[in-house]
């Protein structure tokens, strides 16, 4: 029975892998040119999953009732919440890539397959409660998306992107486990309830720089400064599809890891890390937006601005309390939203030749050309700027306010203020689709998908989105309740 | 309706048919509709005051709409009509419509026309306002109004760069004024909670003693108040200090000299005194700086009136220095005396700026001095006419006998000042007298300069202008050319012959020398006899003891006014009739004493170098340094330059290089961790 | 005593050897000092009774990831002799930063010490069991409790199977693969043909 | 016996020395990549010495997994090496910042 | 109330208009645009007629309860009503200043346009903190768009500036907002406004709102970049920016500053009172050396906003229904000299003041209003400009003469400064034959100019109009401010003895002094 019953808080794992293993079968006989078959029915499956996952969410579901193999993972609201954007995310990349890679013919049916396993990786880690399924949900992930930064590997960037993610993200792992080891050997146990009952215990200073390099290594993944070295790099060689990816997914996955590690498992002393976390954010506030400055790669800017986002991200988590890890997942949602309405622009920048176009230089005059995509893309830089009232206001708006309810007032103010900074670049955007002389580039058709996933997206992030305030609250409400429910 | 209503507001009506409607109805129409209602206005205004004269009128308000209500602070827009107002009624719409037919004559060739008459319909409006005031708010609207119509009115001829200027200068100067007066007007409703006049003055006496504090020190309060309001009257009234616009006012066409600078407006500031006279009677010392003021204006404006050239500067800075006179009288208490000098004074006044229009009119708009003489015999009638004003100023007339308009109330300031017999007052009363003198100087050089000698016209440019445009007329209705210099004639008169100017002008002219003959005698006894508290009935600070005062002064200063007047004269004759180059001669001896004085003390070139160019400098230094310099450097441009900067330092540590990325994320971790065991 | 001896000789091979490889300047060099390092660490290994991890490194490691290394190094052809030598421009920092980290490692967590570790306790859920042998029990523990994980480290290694011919494998175009559906379906009659060529003219095949 | 404290100074050591290898190095990625593997063994050291003084076997079973999965990592690593070998032609580490800023 | 959502429609109806601009052609768009502005003036109208003098404080109230965190809450007093009546008012104008002058791109301009008075009347009818806070942001982006698509030459630094600057200003105000709001458990902006926030809190809260009003006012020396949009604005840009947008500043203070946190008001008067002073003079001077009119009128908006912020901080009503009323009055009047500076900038392409002068010679009509106007601005009594300064000036020299004295010699530098500007482009001779070729205004110029100009002449007769609706909520803000009313230094004291006959007779007056005395040591 138990057997079974963690199968069953495990299912969507289980079922992205077996029709991971059975699309790959597939891949195999149909070869590459079944890639956009196989792409179309990943999506399915993500489908499949999310719907597998929303009762868990809706019905804020938590504590022991959930706990699957021996409390190794958790398929509480929490889980549910994190999969949900996940799903989302890996979705979009897969709708979004056929035609990307089409034109350079390098379309393969392992790519969705890739995604499908990442998927899997990364709901592992959203629902993880253990150390080592912590690490094995990561690791799935991050291998993967090694690979997928690599994918165009006739690309130099693309290889460059790849080797960089590889090489960074293996020490990261690296500082993550050493940190995982010394956690272990000084509490005893790898379970989040294990350590964080042992840390109710006065601490050992083996033990604080154990959380130190857990936290470390997670900060990597989240790309939060001074771990975000990669960032720019990855996302500009990654192909763009792939830099969707790693814009909402893996960021969702490893927040929500972050989130439960340190809310959870070291949520019994979070003086440990909450200055910690604190600096970090405003770090990653202040050089995301000093390094998107003066960038002239669309996507790379995109990279500076998640790095930007994730510091305000991180001061939810500095609140080291339930409202402020509702706001932070508040946050993450509208941010999946906006990356996906930010990348999808992107891609749909296409000169003549239908070659992407990622200079920011070339978009100039884009509102005479291409109106509709320039006011799109406008949007999405209004909401990052976090400009009322487009919705991407909304995410600062919570996680300040938990901030202030926090009584991190100054973190708030520095925070706030620093985000004007941010404002800067992306106002730069827009001042080059709106007020430069038209250069003519951007040309290119953009395909049916592409032009729904970013209508839908932008609608989202528009004025409209304050609607979805009360339900996106309440979801966000149930996963935060989960996170801190103490079996 | 009451008749008030009309008095005010039928210029205000006439103004707006004429200024807005005259493209539609013409030219004249416009003309005929302004003067028409200020004639109207000016009879109803006689029969307002009639009443007041034979005391069976009493004072009343005519309410006409709210204006503002805030908090305690309430007044509206009413009427106050009593002996005081009935006064300047009087003079105000009688000089008005005068002038307003004047104008008809004098700007007949003006394309401007309409506006002119609507300008000048639109200040007798606000100067009616102005005096009807039943509180200080209204008053000020009034003051400013007449601020706004004196501005329009001199930079009339907008094309002339200086009329421009000195229109300019008019207003700003007027306006420091009236930031003594917005300030008066802010201590009186602290102190009182009002700003409605009778309120104010009822209260006044309760609040002698009382002290207050004003810019960090303490003062006695209704000394504050008052000088803070007089400060206001300085400014209209160009009193010394703030009178650098009137002589500069003089670009305005020589009508709106007559009306608005002599007459009417600049005794605004005297109005306002003599109106609130109760609240100054409660201030010995406002009292005191009043008459010292009055006298020291009186003295310098005369001193600078002697060397002037320009016929209506002259009379400006005679009319600065009259003004003079009026506020010493005011300060030394006989308010009565100071009215009654304004009153007369309306009347001479402008019967010599209309006289020395009707010069300037023949002498096509020639205005130097220099280039006059002579004209006696050409325009016969104005000269008899400024014969009358020049005997009015001077002040003519045998004690106890009778004598023109200025020899009463002049005499009555002076012995005032004399009667009231402090130290001050004795000084003004001096001063008095050697101004007496200086204006009988300089009002008999003005005329002999102008009517008597040769003519001295050909060296006049405007001279040659008009003949030189006739002939060029002539040349072409003829058809052929006369080039000998027929026009070059050798009697100094350039060939050019003056013509008296028509009868709208002239008119005018007379019924104003009625007045300056004649309106001292017919009303000093109502005004300042020993009877005049029924005359004003409360109207002002009317003192009947000062009055009395006034009739034991000794006989010698009874006569001194009359002696100063003579001496005056003969001086004058000597060096412009008897003995031509003495001025020359005088003024090469005692050169810089000339120089000062010709320069009106360098009072513009001082405020030239202490107020605009510093606040010109001023204004480029806070802009170009202050605003782009400093805020603009350090603020907005050097935060984004930090940005930048800092941007680019956070783009060079991203190297590329893996081995750089790696270093970072290792300085994070170790620094995480040395944070741990620092914590 | 002897335990002491083997824990101080492999000790010092597994930090003398890692450090080689790290300062080698020929790769292989530093993949054969990797394996030494690997060999040593499984010494250590086998000293706390870790026997099954201990071989678990020797035989993945050294016989799988080391070859697969050297087999790297070699294919890729590199010239060595043009291998940049040298550290990067901040290495003292570097190296400084790197040593600071060790010291708080090493003193933070009181290891310098004889008996200052306050290891924490294991709630048992997990403890070796009496009587089982170290491979026997970790196969216990690996194939009930730790079957999800079991499994999902399968995915892992077909990612990265999955990855490693995504990313490396060629479609070459100048060789010819067998079309083993063509050569079954393949009949007499289609492989040869009987053609009448007319004089001079050849055949075109 | 030997106690915890060696193990723990074996492994810092070793651990500072994979981070090292991975910074100092600017002649060969592949060396990076060994430096990551000397990295994983500190950590393998670690878990395994811990599971035995804690006997608690879970540390073991960490270790195993650490092992399978640095396996599929150098696979990975080594592949995108290959093709990055392949398009530029060296694997120097000064050579890979095409991109920065 | 009536319950029908005139508010939540005026919101509306503009923002339909927006959408339909952006779809339609220039012709097309301008009208819709005109006739949205209508729509919304009639609103307006409607909405001022159903407002009831002296009901309840709150009128015409909407809530919808449809967000998480803050609430769809609006509602008016008597100073949000008249606000939003000269928004309502000015639009239609700027639609018409527009008209010829825009030609790229015209209906994303009539859609920003209409967005920004959604967003305007949003500010001033949002009863709910957060509502009214990101109305209050969200005026930068069109504001952005409209000074960066549509301006001059250097409209980049222009919106740059003007973005940044007001942005960095406002996001400090909102931590304050979320402290207060957490502080309360309310964002229900009347029940704030009666709240006792902690002394020691109200600092740090009145200083982050300061940030805010201040560069948004703008108080020196945070206005630099009110010229340089002005002068790059498109001409109803700056007559939006000056006639509203600097109003919000104003607004909050008003609504915001002074009622909820009083204690700290009084506390920041000073500096207030030096900023303010700091402005009316040195703001004054340098709109004295301007050679460009646009920069000149921007600068003179600076100072006029200075005796604004004086008269808000002299807790008395006098100052604060003096503030509304320059507030009103500046809008009506900046506004129209933007817009006569557009009708010769639209003629000559330049703001150069030396390309013009004489224009009295061909164009009387404009002659006229630019002097009515001038005169409005210089604060002459009997147009609008008058009436608040006064009241303003007379409501601070309760408090300090040093503050009125100052701030009045406003008055003369702004004599100077606007008449120096008359003078050089009215007045003088024609030098350039293109200015003297200029024709007079044109039916839609007098068409904008006639309501302007009668506005301006009845608020500064007849006030009264603009002051009855306030009255009773300047009277409760009064009432609310008494409990900190800092002490004026007039400080008056009577004369030991009083004279006897004196006391006799006037014991009315008397009565006065004492209250005037009363009102002195409080």
């Amino acid at each position: 029975m138990e057997l079974l019953r963690s199968l069953a808080i495990t299912g969507t794992e289980e079922v992205l892998s077996i029709s991971g293993l059975i699309l790959l079968l597939a891949a195999a006989w149909g070869g590459d040119k079944a890639s956009r078959v196989i792409s179309i029915a990943a999506v399915a499956v993500l489908t499949v999953c999310a719907v597998l996952t929303a009762p868990a969410l809706c019905g804020a579901a938590m504590g022991p009732a959930v706990s699957a193999w021996g409390g190794q993972f958790s398929g509480d609201a929490f889980a549910a919440f994190g999969k949900l954007l996940v799903y989302a995310g890996a979705a979009v990349t897969l709708i979004v890539a056929p035609a990307f890679f089409e034109r350079s013919g390098a379309m393969r049916a392992e790519f969705p397959l890739l995604v499908l396993f990442a998927a899997m990786g990364m709901g592992m880690m959203v629902s993880a409660t253990d150390m080592l399924s912590l690490y094995i949900g990561l690791e799935l992930n991050s291998l993967a998306a090694y690979v997928l930064a690599a994918f165009l590997r006739s690309d130099e960037r693309s290889a460059e992107a790849g080797l960089k993610y590889f090489v960074l993200g293996s020490l990261a792992s690296g500082i993550l486990l050493y940190g995982i080891s010394l956690i272990y050997g000084f509490t005893g146990s790898t379970s989040f309830a294990g350590i964080h009952a042992a840390l109710a215990e006065p601490l050992s200073m083996g033990v604080t720089f154990g959380v130190v390099f857990v936290l470390a290594g997670l900060a990597f993944k989240i790309s939060a400064a001074p771990f975000h070295m990669w960032t720019p790099d990855v996302y500009e060689g990654a192909p763009t599809p792939v830099t969707t990816f790693f814009a909402t997914a893996p960021k969702v996955a490893a927040l929500g890891l972050l989130m439960r590690v340190s809310l959870f498992a070291f949520g019994a002393q979070p003086g440990v890390w909450q200055q910690i976390v604190i600096f970090v954010a405003l770090l990653s506030i202040v050089i995301g937006a000093l390094g998107a400055i003066g960038q002239d790669n669309i996507k790379r800017l995109l990279a500076y601005s998640s790095i930007n986002n994730v510091g305000f991200m991180l001061i939810g988590l500095a609140c080291t309390n339930q409202a402020g890890a509702a706001a932070m997942l508040v946050y993450l949602a509208i941010y999946v939203a906006m990356s996906v309405a930010g990348f999808v622009a992107v891609l749909m920048l296409k000169d003549a030749d239908g070659a992407q176009v990622e200079s920011i230089a070339a978009m100039a005059g884009l509102s005479k050309t291409r109106p509709g995509l320039a006011l799109a893309l406008a949007m999405v830089m209004f909401s990052l700027a976090g400009i009322p009232p487009l919705f991407g206001f909304w995410g600062k708006f919570v996680v300040f306010q938990a901030a202030v309810q926090a009584n991190l007032l100054s973190l708030a103010a520095i925070g706030i203020a620093a985000s004007v900074i941010g404002a800067f670049y992306y106002i730069k955007v827009v001042k080059v689709m709106y007020f430069d002389e038209a250069v003519d580039v951007v040309q290119g058709q953009s395909d049916l998908a592409q032009r729904v996933l970013l209508f839908v997206s932008v609608v989202a992030i528009s004025p409209l989105g304050y609607l979805l305030t009360k339900q996106l609250g309440v979801l966000a409400g149930h996963a935060a309740a989960a996170l801190f429910h103490i079996a | 309706m009451h008749p008030i209503q009309l008095i005010v507001f039928l210029p205000l009506l006439a103004a707006l048919v004429a200024g807005l409607g005259a493209r539609l109805i013409g030219k004249v129409p416009a003309k005929l509709v302004t003067t028409g209602a200020l004639f109207a206005s000016c009879a109803l205004s006689w029969m307002t005051f009639l009443p007041f004269l034979s005391g069976s009128a009493e004072a009343s308000v005519v309410p006409v709409l709210q204006w503002v209500r805030s908090g305690d602070l309430d007044f509206s827009w009413a009427l106050r009509v009593d002996t005081l107002t009935a006064v300047m009624l009087v003079v105000i719409t009688s000089v008005s419509a005068l002038v307003h037919l004047y104008s008809w004559g004098y700007m007949d060739e003006d394309p401007d026309q309409p506006r002119f008459f609507a300008y000048l319909s639109l200040f007798t409006f606000a100067m009616l306002m102005l005096v009807t005031a039943d509180n200080l708010v209204q008053m000020f609207f009034g003051w400013e109004g007449v601020g706004l119509a004196s501005y329009l009115l001199i930079g009339f001829w907008f094309r002339k760069p200086s009329a421009n200027a000195a229109a300019m200068k008019a207003f700003v100067v007027n306006r420091v004024g009236d930031l003594g007066f917005m300030m008066g007007i802010f201590g009186t409703f602290l102190v009182f909670g009002t700003v409605s006049i009778p309120a104010i003055l009822a209260a006044a006496p309760g609040m002698a003693g009382s002290t207050i504090g004003f810019l960090g020190y303490r003062f006695d309060t209704m000394t504050v108040l008052c000088i803070l309001l007089f400060i206001g009257a300085m400014g209209k009234s160009a009193q010394l200090g703030l009178h650098t616009w009137l002589p500069d006012a003089m670009e305005g066409p020589t009508p709106v000299s007559a009306l608005i600078h002599a007459a009417t407006m600049v005794t605004a500031g005297v109005f306002m005194v003599c109106r609130l006279s109760p609240m100054f009677e409660t201030s010995p010392v406002a009292l005191s700086f009043v008459t010292a003021v009055g006298a020291a204006t009186c003295f310098f404006a005369a001193t600078v009136g002697t060397t002037q050239t320009d016929i209506k500067r002259v009379i400006a800075y005679s009319t600065c220095s009259q003004l003079g006179y009026m506020f010493f009288a005011a300060g030394v208490g006989a308010y009565g005396a100071a009215m009654f000098h304004l009153f007369t004074h309306a009347f001479f006044k402008a019967l010599l700026f209309l006289g020395a229009g009707s010069v300037i009119h023949a002498m096509h708009h020639e205005q130097d001095m220099r280039y006059y003489g002579g004209l006696r015999k050409h325009i016969p009638l104005t000269f008899w006419a400024m014969m009358m004003g020049t005997l009015a100023i001077t002040g003519v007339g045998i004690v106890d006998v009778a004598g023109f308009a200025g020899f009463y109330s002049k005499d009555a300031i002076l012995e005032a000042a004399y009667a009231r017999g402090t130290g001050l007052s004795q000084m003004a009363f001096f001063v008095g007298i050697f101004a007496a003198l200086l204006t009988s100087f300089y009002s008999w050089r003005l005329m002999f300069l102008t009517f008597w000698g040769k003519p001295r016209w050909e060296q006049s440019e405007h001279i040659q202008h008009a003949v030189h445009d006739a002939h060029g007329h002539d040349d072409h209705a003829h058809g052929h050319g006369d080039h000998g210099h027929g026009h070059a004639s050798h009697d100094g008169t350039a060939g050019y012959h003056p013509h008296e100017s028509p009868i709208s002008m002239l008119l005018p002219l007379a019924l104003l020398s009625v007045g300056a003959v004649l309106a001292g005698f017919v009303f000093h006894h109502a005004f300042i006899s020993e009877g005049g508290g029924e005359f004003w009935k409360g109207s002002l600070a009317f003192s009947e003891h000062l009055i009395h005062a006034m009739h034991e002064v000794p006989e010698w200063v009874k006569w001194a006014p009359f002696g100063v007047m003579l001496t005056g004269l003969v001086i004058a004759y000597v060096a412009y009739i008897a003995n031509p180059g003495l001025p020359a001669a005088f003024t090469g001896a005692v050169g810089p004493l000339y120089r000062f004085l010709l320069n009106k003390w360098y009072f513009d070139e001082l405020y030239t170098a202490v107020f605009i160019r510093p606040a010109m400098a001023l204004g480029r230094v806070f802009w170009k340094v202050g605003d782009i310099g400093i805020i603009d450097r350090f603020g907005p441009n050097g935060a984004a330059a930090l940005v930048a900067r800092s941007s680019r330092i956070a783009v060079r540590l991203q190297s590329g290089y893996l081995n750089s990325y790696a270093l970072v994320m290792l300085v994070g971790l170790v620094g995480a961790v040395s944070w741990v065991i620092a914590r | 005593m002897i335990q002491a001896f083997a824990f101080y000789l492999f000790a010092s091979f597994v930090v003398a050897s890692g450090a080689i490889t790290i300062l080698a300047r020929n790769p292989v060099h530093s993949v054969l000092w990797l394996i030494l390092a690997f060999f040593n660490g499984a010494g250590l290994m086998v000293l706390v009774g870790a026997e099954f991890i201990a071989m678990l490194l020797v035989i993945v490691y050294v016989g799988a990831v080391a070859v697969l290394f050297l087999f790297v190094v070699m294919m890729l052809d590199i010239d060595f002799s043009e291998m940049r030598a040298g550290f990067i421009k901040n290495a003292p920092l570097g190296v400084m930063i790197a040593l600071v980290l060790l010291v708080e490692l090493v003193m933070g967590v009181g290891a310098w010490r004889t008996g200052a570790l306050q290891l924490g306790v294991a709630n048992g859920a997990s403890a070796t069991p009496e009587g089982l042998s170290n491979t026997a029990a970790i196969g216990a523990l690996l194939y009930t409790r730790y079957l999800f994980l079991f499994e999902a480290a399968g995915i892992i290694l077909l990612v990265a199977m999955i990855g490693a011919i995504v990313l490396t494998h060629r479609q070459r175009s100048d060789t010819r693969g067998q079309n083993v559906g063509r050569q079954i379906a393949r009949r007499p009659d289609e492989a040869t043909v009987n053609v009448k060529p007319a004089v001079g003219q050849g055949v075109t095949l | 016996m030997i106690g915890i404290e060696h193990y723990v100074v074996v492994s810092s050591i070793l651990f500072v020395l994979g981070v090292l290898g991975i910074f100092l190095n600017r002649k060969n990625v592949i060396i990076i990549l060994m430096s990551i593997e000397l990295i994983l063994l500190a950590v393998n050291i670690n878990f395994v010495a811990f599971s035995a003084f804690l006997h608690d076997l879970v540390g073991q079973i960490f270790a195993m997994f650490v092992l399978t999965v640095a396996a599929g990592e150098a696979a990975i690593g080594l592949a995108i090496l290959v093709i990055y070998f392949r398009g530029r032609g060296t694997i120097a580490v000064d050579d890979v910042n095409r991109m920065k800023g | 109330m009536s319950g029908f959502p005139i508010l939540s429609l005026m919101l509306l109806v503009p923002l339909v208009g927006a959408v339909a601009c952006l779809l339609a052609n220039r012709e097309a768009a301008r009208m819709i645009a005109l006739v949205a502005t209508l729509v919304d003036l009639v609103l307006g109208a409607v909405l001022w007629s159903r407002y009831q003098i002296g009901g309840p404080q709150w009128q015409f109230q909407e809530h919808a309860s449809v967000f998480a965190g803050f609430e769809w809450k609006l509602g008016i007093d008597g100073i949000a009503l008249l606000l939003i009546a000269l928004t309502v008012f000015l639009m239609p104008v700027c639609i018409g200043a527009s008209w010829n002058a825009i030609e790229k791109r015209a209906g994303e301009y009539y859609a920003n346009f209409l967005v920004m008075e959604t967003l305007m009347i949003g500010v001033f009818s949002a009863q709910d903190l957060f509502l009214f806070y990101i109305m209050f942001e969200a005026g930068l982006i069109p504001m952005y768009l409209i000074i960066g698509i549509w301006g001059g030459a250097d409209r980049i630094y222009a919106s740059y500036k003007f973005f940044l600057y007001t942005l960095l200003g406002s996001v400090l105000m909102l931590i304050a907002m979320m402290w207060m709001v957490n502080e309360a458990g309310t964002s229900d902006i009347p029940t704030l406004m009666a709240y006792n926030f902690p002394v020691h809190a109200q600092t740090w809260l009145w200083l982050a709102f300061f940030a805010s009003f201040a560069v948004k006012m703008p108080m020196w020396p945070t206005h630099t970049w009110l010229p340089d949009a002005h002068v790059q604005a498109p001409t109803a840009g700056s007559v939006i920016l000056a006639g509203v947008l600097l109003k919000m500043g104003g607004y909050g203070f008003i609504r915001f500053s002074l009622p909820m946190f009083p204690e700290a008001s009084a506390q920041f008067a000073p500096l207030i009172y030096g900023l303010s002073m700091a402005a009316v003079v040195i703001t004054s001077l340098i709109a004295l050396v301007q050679h460009d009119m646009k920069k000149l009128i921007a600068y003179s908006s600076v100072a006029h906003m200075g005796i604004v912020t004086v008269g808000l901080f002299a807790f008395n009503r006098q100052g604060l229904e003096g503030s509304m009323l320059i507030m009103l009055s500046h809008g009506l009047v900046a506004g129209a000299l933007f817009l006569a500076v557009g009708v010769i900038y639209d003629r000559l392409h330049t703001r150069e003041i030396d390309r013009y002068g004489g224009l009295a010679i061909n164009m009387p009509a404009y002659a006229l209003f630019f002097m009515l106007f001038t005169m409005a601005s210089v604060g002459l009594p009997g147009t609008s400009g008058f009436v608040g300064e006064f009241l303003s000036l007379m409501g601070v020299y309760a408090q300090s003469s040093w503050v009125a004295l100052v701030c009045t010699t406003g008055i003369i530098l702004g004599a100077a400064y606007m008449l120096y500007l008359y003078r050089r482009v009215v007045f003088g001779v024609q030098k350039h034959a293109d200015t003297a070729a200029m024709p007079d205004l044109d039916k839609r110029e007098w068409a904008m100019m006639i309501p302007l100009a009668a506005a301006v002449l009845w608020m500064g007769i007849f006030p009264e109009t603009f002051l009855a609706p306030m009255r009773k909520d300047i009277a409760a803000l009064d009432a609310r401010l008494a409990q900190a009313r800092p002490k004026g230094d007039a400080d008056l004291r009577l004369a030991a003895i009083p004279p006897a006959s004196a006391t006799h007779e006037h014991g009315d007056a008397m009565e006065h002094g004492s209250k005037a005395e009363h009102e002195g040591a409080r």
